[in-house]
């Protein structure tokens, strides 16, 4: 009986959550119009309007053929699997026992190797200088971002997030939690690391050569992408206190998550755009110490 | 009151000197009012005489000007405007051709300023330029050869039909980048040519904008309507050139302007000047991807846009100038609501400025990046705060006052470090001067007339004026004619800072480039492409500058 | 022809809240081009009504055109319309566009949008809806009214004038 | 905190506000000395053409058609100079704040005024004025009135037939 109640309010929450992420960024784009003194788009509902609007428009296809199009419906899809196996607040039925930690690191990383894939596939001639940048970035971030979530693993002393409930909070484990969200904010993409990918490029590096439904569907992907990193992020922190919430628990990671977006969208406003050669290194200055710092007090015991 | 005149005693140490080391090759040296020394040279020698000139008086090449002078003199000509900004004179040298076979020597060796001044001779007048490249340059490629339309026998409003060759163009792609075609966006291009991610070379693929506004300043025009096409020739320091016009017709026709049109104009101009640099400033911000400062630039912005429509009735392109005055007084209302608003930008620019420069990302990218050592900037006779910003104290307000400028006080501001922060710096330092010359102007303003009276402008005459722009010094040559100019040569400030775009790009990140290159302010939507050569390879690629630079566009800000 | 109309009134009624428009300068002094960027700024923030400039004609719903099309932009030009998917909407900006401006009879112009319709239809390239937006520079609000407009949401208020006198 | 300045701009956006002018449903930015389209006082244009050949941009013109003349007047090609205002004589010119012109249609960027010409007093062909402006000279300036009916050709070959007249030539030698 349980576990019926907690599939259905997972599919629920699915639901939910996919038509939450365009809806996240009309929020956004209502705040960024706020710093920016002006009144920004009529409701939060804008980017829903472009996207259906998108699918309502004919499709050209570019020259090369069906297999941008096909990777961008490959890209959506994989987006929508990573999210129906993250837990939303509480520990996630669907992923039937399997160490969820690593599952999801290896989708996530999936997720981002495929927008580069699509970016050497459009042909784009811009794409191609943006992949090498991208994966200079990449390899610096990425590898944090994998490290970090191994060593929550380590940690917690459990490959799934279910691990995670109960957990007593340590201070390696903030500072661990630190070095995800700076890894999270970079993977989606945000000003001052979207040099090398993310919006600027996939939007209009491999968007350029189409329009129409796929342009609409792989922008939403983008919103899910982002989704994804923020929710990882937001059950990082509400997940410890998950058996003191019970049910609540699933509304505090909802709060959670709109508010680290919203704290993104504000921190990315303020900012400029970094460049090539300066972020990779910017990063690793961040997370160097900080990884040496988690390791060493979470091999304490701290 | 005529525009500035150099002192007597500078005016015959220029003349003496002149007559000293350029007596053995000079056919004549003369002062003529309003433009300046005039010194004929015969074609073949030119070359001395500009060595002598740029390179020993140490002057700058403001513009050079061919003339189909054969209904009247029954030659061509070309005029070397120099300028001796210690001196406040300028030297110009002349030299007379066949007018069969119009040919001059090439001086790009010893001014590479004058690369582009000749390139035009050429495409425009039919004037072979010996001993250097001469290619097409303005006119597009299917323009049939041997029709030169400065030339006076050529009409206006010639139109050949476009050839075979250019509906090709039309019917497909030119260079394979699938749907996405060139020139897109904006009409012009620069071609980096790269080796990975660094410049190894730029070649500027530019006057799409071509309109042919000389020719018709020369022939449908009347002296009164030119203003209102000078205003055209850029919408965003349109005024400049307006103010240009007027001023070399009425150097030219020795005609007393009225001191509060003087006034006027200035305030104006320095109106113009706050609207220009605060769109600037929020442009480079958006290039670095920092698009609140774009927004609250632009939000500044919007006040000086308002006050401009107060002052003379239009947002853009004012329409206030004719030759002799303004049309558009200002009252005791306007003048309070000008102080009004002068304070509240002050207020908020300074505010802004020290938000910007706190952004680590803007101080960071700027710092450093497009140098444009002082040497280079001097061979290039680069104006304006990219000059200043190289070390080259220059401001033509300070060195050739015109309008009211020899009545205000204001600082120069320089900095020596000739990267792309020092340019920023430049302009922030220059909306506060602009500010301060603003409550100077409107304190001491004086009652009287707008509009000279008497208008005569006799044929034959020659008139130079510069003003300072928002982006540098821009120079208008006129000679004068029957009911519309002669001839008249405008050179726009940009013109005179895309060339030195080569220094300041070479061996920089591919990055960098798009920030470099609207650091010299060209008006910004003509910066908006690039072509990115392989050095190696010579594969062509095109891209789009807000892509180089990451940005998506304006519209993925908001 | 009838069934064209109706294509278009339902494409209209689509973008009606989400606009994508392509600046596409032709030649332009740049005022126009600085006044369309205005529209997107604080005071006139054209976001409020959903459009939202985009970098590539393929994604656009509408094209604003400045400038009198130069000779040497023309090719350039045929081409990016061409790049537009249909429905074409094109706003022609500024009296340069519409009329071909003040140097509407120079050498290197070819007059506007007029002159261009002419080898856009040599070449094949058809444009759906034409709304013109006069003005030297055309101002912000004059441009949001244009594409009011060219939506239908707007009646165009000016009218052709013949007074004859005895 | 140097690293926190950034946000400061949180604060300069909170103190200004939302800023936007929010037309169509609000006023627009308009200044009152903002120059908009030209409005022709039809009842007071005599079609001298003196605005014609003071536009810079040639958005006014004259068309001669048979007996009518008519000055034409395209919004679309106009740069709202206002020279036009300047120069009219008579002040049928006014220079108005519209600036909500866009259309669909070019046509209706058009406006005209057509006058008819005058014929000549002597001939009865049409001459190169109209009849606005011959009563606009009259009025100003009455001593010219048995000229002003004619057209130019009559007018030259009355003048020259009165000077021989006064010299005391044969009336009718003037026609070669």
């Amino acid at each position: 009986m349980q576990l019926e109640v907690n599939i259905a309010l997972s599919i629920v929450l699915f639901v939910c959550l996919t038509l939450l992420a365009p809806l996240l960024d009309g929020i956004e784009r209502k705040i960024r119009a706020k710093l920016h003194s002006r009144i920004g788009p009529p409701s939060i509902l804008q980017t829903w309007y472009d996207i259906l609007k998108l699918f309502s428009k004919e499709l050209v296809l570019p020259e090369g053929g069906l297999l941008v199009p096909l990777l961008v419906g490959l890209l959506y899809t994989l987006a929508l699997v990573t999210l129906s196996i993250i837990p939303y607040g509480v520990p996630n039925p669907f992923t039937l026992g399997l160490p969820d930690i690593l599952l999801v690191l290896v989708l996530v990383i999936a997720l981002q190797l495929l927008w580069t894939v699509s970016s050497l596939a459009s042909g784009n001639p811009y794409a191609t200088i943006g992949v090498f940048r991208e994966a200079g970035l990449g390899l610096v971030n990425e590898f944090f971002l994998a490290l970090s979530l191994i060593a929550l693993a380590l940690i917690t002393g459990s490959s799934s997030f279910t691990g995670l409930v109960g957990f007593r909070l340590t201070l390696s484990y903030i500072l661990l939690l630190v070095v995800l969200g700076i890894a999270c904010y970079v993977a989606s993409g945000r000003i001052p690391f979207d040099i090398g990918e993310a919006e600027p490029e996939l939007a209009s590096g491999v968007l350029v050569e189409f329009s129409g439904p796929v342009l609409g569907l792989a922008l939403y992907a983008h919103y899910l992408k982002r989704l994804i990193l923020y929710a990882i992020l937001a059950d990082l922190i509400v997940l410890p206190f998950a058996n003191v919430l019970g049910l609540a628990s699933i509304g505090v990671f909802l709060l959670v998550l709109v508010v680290l977006w919203i704290v993104f969208a504000v921190v990315s406003v303020v900012l400029g755009r970094s460049r090539i050669d300066l972020a990779p290194r910017s990063l690793l200055k961040i997370y160097t110490p900080l990884t040496i710092a988690y390791s060493v007090l979470g091999y304490l015991g701290a | 009151m005529v525009d500035f005149e150099p002192s007597k005693q500078d005016l015959e140490e220029v003349r003496a000197q002149l007559t000293e080391k350029l007596g053995h090759i000079a056919r004549s040296v003369e002062y003529v009012p309003g433009a300046g020394i005039l010194v004929e040279v015969p074609v073949k020698r030119i070359r001395e005489a500009v060595k002598i000139i740029h390179n020993d008086l140490d002057a700058y090449l403001r513009t050079v000007a061919g003339v189909d002078e054969r209904p009247v003199k029954g030659v061509f000509s070309a005029y070397y405007v120099f300028g001796l900004d210690s001196k406040h004179v300028n030297i110009i040298v002349v030299a007379y051709m066949d007018s069969d076979k119009p040919s001059i020597p090439s001086v790009v060796d010893i001014a590479p300023s004058a690369d582009w001044y000749e390139l035009e001779m050429y495409d425009l007048l039919g004037i072979r330029v010996e001993g250097r490249r001469l290619y097409r340059f303005i006119l597009p490629e299917d323009w049939p050869e041997g029709l030169y339309p400065l030339r006076k026998d050529v009409a206006y409003n010639i139109r050949p039909e476009p050839s075979l060759r250019s509906r090709e163009a039309i019917s497909g792609p030119r260079i394979p980048v699938g749907p996405y075609h060139p020139a897109l966006h904006e009409p012009e291009y620069f071609e980096l040519y790269v080796e990975g991610e660094r410049v190894v070379d730029v070649r500027y693929n530019g006057f799409h904008v071509h309109r042919g506004i000389e020719k018709l300043g020369e022939s449908r025009f009347t002296y009164q309507q030119v203003p209102f096409l000078a205003e055209r020739i850029c919408g965003i320091c349109g005024f400049v050139h307006s103010v240009c016009y007027t001023q070399a017709v009425e150097n030219a026709a020795r005609i007393d302007v009225p001191e509060r049109a003087l006034y006027i104009r200035s305030l104006v101009l320095e109106v113009e000047r706050l609207h220009s640099h605060l769109l600037w400033i929020g442009v480079a911000c958006h290039l670095l991807g920092y698009d609140a400062g774009f927004m609250h630039a632009w939000r500044i912005r919007e006040k000086t846009m308002v006050l401009a429509e107060l002052l003379t009735g239009s947002r853009k392109t004012y329409g206030i100038n004719l030759v002799g005055g303004v049309r558009k007084d200002i009252n005791r209302d306007k003048i309070g609501k000008v102080l009004d608003t002068v304070k509240w930008v002050e207020d908020e620019f300074k505010k802004l400025v020290e938000v910007i420069t706190s952004v680590p990302q803007v101080v960071k990218r700027a710092t450093g990046t497009g140098i444009l050592p002082k040497h280079d900037a001097r061979a290039y006779s680069v104006v304006g705060p990219v000059a200043r910003a190289s070390g080259l104290n220059r401001d033509v307000r300070r060195d050739y006052p015109y309008a009211a400028y020899k009545e205000v006080s204001f600082k120069v501001p320089v900095y020596s470090e000739g990267d792309n922060l020092a340019r920023l710096l430049v302009r922030v330092d220059e909306v506060l001067e602009s500010i301060e010359i603003i409550r100077q102007l409107l304190d001491q303003l004086p009652q009287g007339p707008i509009m000279a009276e008497e208008l005569e402008i006799p044929e034959g005459r020659i008139g130079v004026s510069s003003v300072e722009a928002p982006r540098g010094e821009d120079i208008h040559f006129i000679i004068t004619g029957k009911g519309r100019p002669y001839r008249w040569r405008v050179r726009a400030p940009t013109y005179q800072n895309i060339p030195a775009l080569k220094v300041m790009l070479k061996d920089a990140p591919l990055a960098d480039a798009p920030l470099t290159i609207a650091s010299i302010d060209p008006c910004f939507s003509c910066t908006d492409r690039v072509v990115v050569v392989d050095a190696r390879t010579r594969k062509r690629r095109i891209i789009s500058l807000r892509k180089l630079s990451k940005i998506n566009c304006i519209g993925c800000l908001i | 022809m009838e069934n064209r109309r109706d294509n278009l009134l339902e494409a209209l009624k689509a973008i009606r809240r989400s606009i994508w428009v392509f600046h596409l300068n032709t030649g332009s002094c740049n005022a126009c081009d600085i006044e369309i960027l205005d529209v997107l700024t604080p005071y006139f923030d054209v976001e409020r009504f959903g459009i939202k400039p985009v970098a590539s004609p393929r994604h656009a719903d509408l094209v604003l055109m400045t400038g009198p099309v130069t000779r040497k932009t023309l090719p350039k030009v045929v081409n990016a319309l061409r790049a537009v998917p249909r429905p074409r909407l094109v706003l022609a900006i500024g009296a340069c566009a519409v009329g071909g401006g003040i140097w509407h009879d120079s050498y290197s112009v070819s007059g506007g949008v007029e002159g261009l319709k002419k080898v856009l239809e040599e070449n094949g390239v058809e444009i759906d809806k034409l709304v013109y937006v006069p003005g030297c520079p055309a101002r912000p609000e004059a441009i949001i009214y244009g594409v009011a407009v060219l939506l239908g949401i707007a009646k165009p208020k000016v009218k052709e004038e013949v007074v004859e006198v005895k | 905190m140097s690293l926190l300045k950034p946000f400061k701009l949180i604060g300069i956006a909170h103190r200004s506000g939302v800023v936007t002018v929010r037309y169509p449903f609000q006023p627009p930015l308009v200044t009152p000395e903002f120059r908009g389209r030209i409005r022709i006082d039809a009842s007071k244009c005599i079609g001298c053409g003196a605005c014609v050949n003071a536009c810079p941009s040639n958005a006014l013109t004259l068309v001669d058609d048979g007996e009518r003349r008519a000055l034409n007047y395209f919004i679309g090609r106009c740069i709202y100079c206002g020279r036009c205002a300047d120069v009219c004589p008579v002040g049928a010119i006014t220079i108005s704040r519209e600036f909500e012109l866009a259309t669909d249609n070019i046509g209706d960027l058009n406006s005209r005024v057509i006058h008819y010409k005058a014929t000549c007093s002597c001939c009865g062909e049409e001459t190169t004025a109209t009849e606005r402006m011959i009563s606009y000279v009259v009025s100003r300036v009455p001593v010219t009135e048995t000229y002003v009916h004619m057209g130019s050709r009559c007018r030259k070959r009355r003048f020259i037939e009165g000077l021989m007249m006064g010299r005391g030539m044969i009336y009718g030698e003037s026609e070669r």
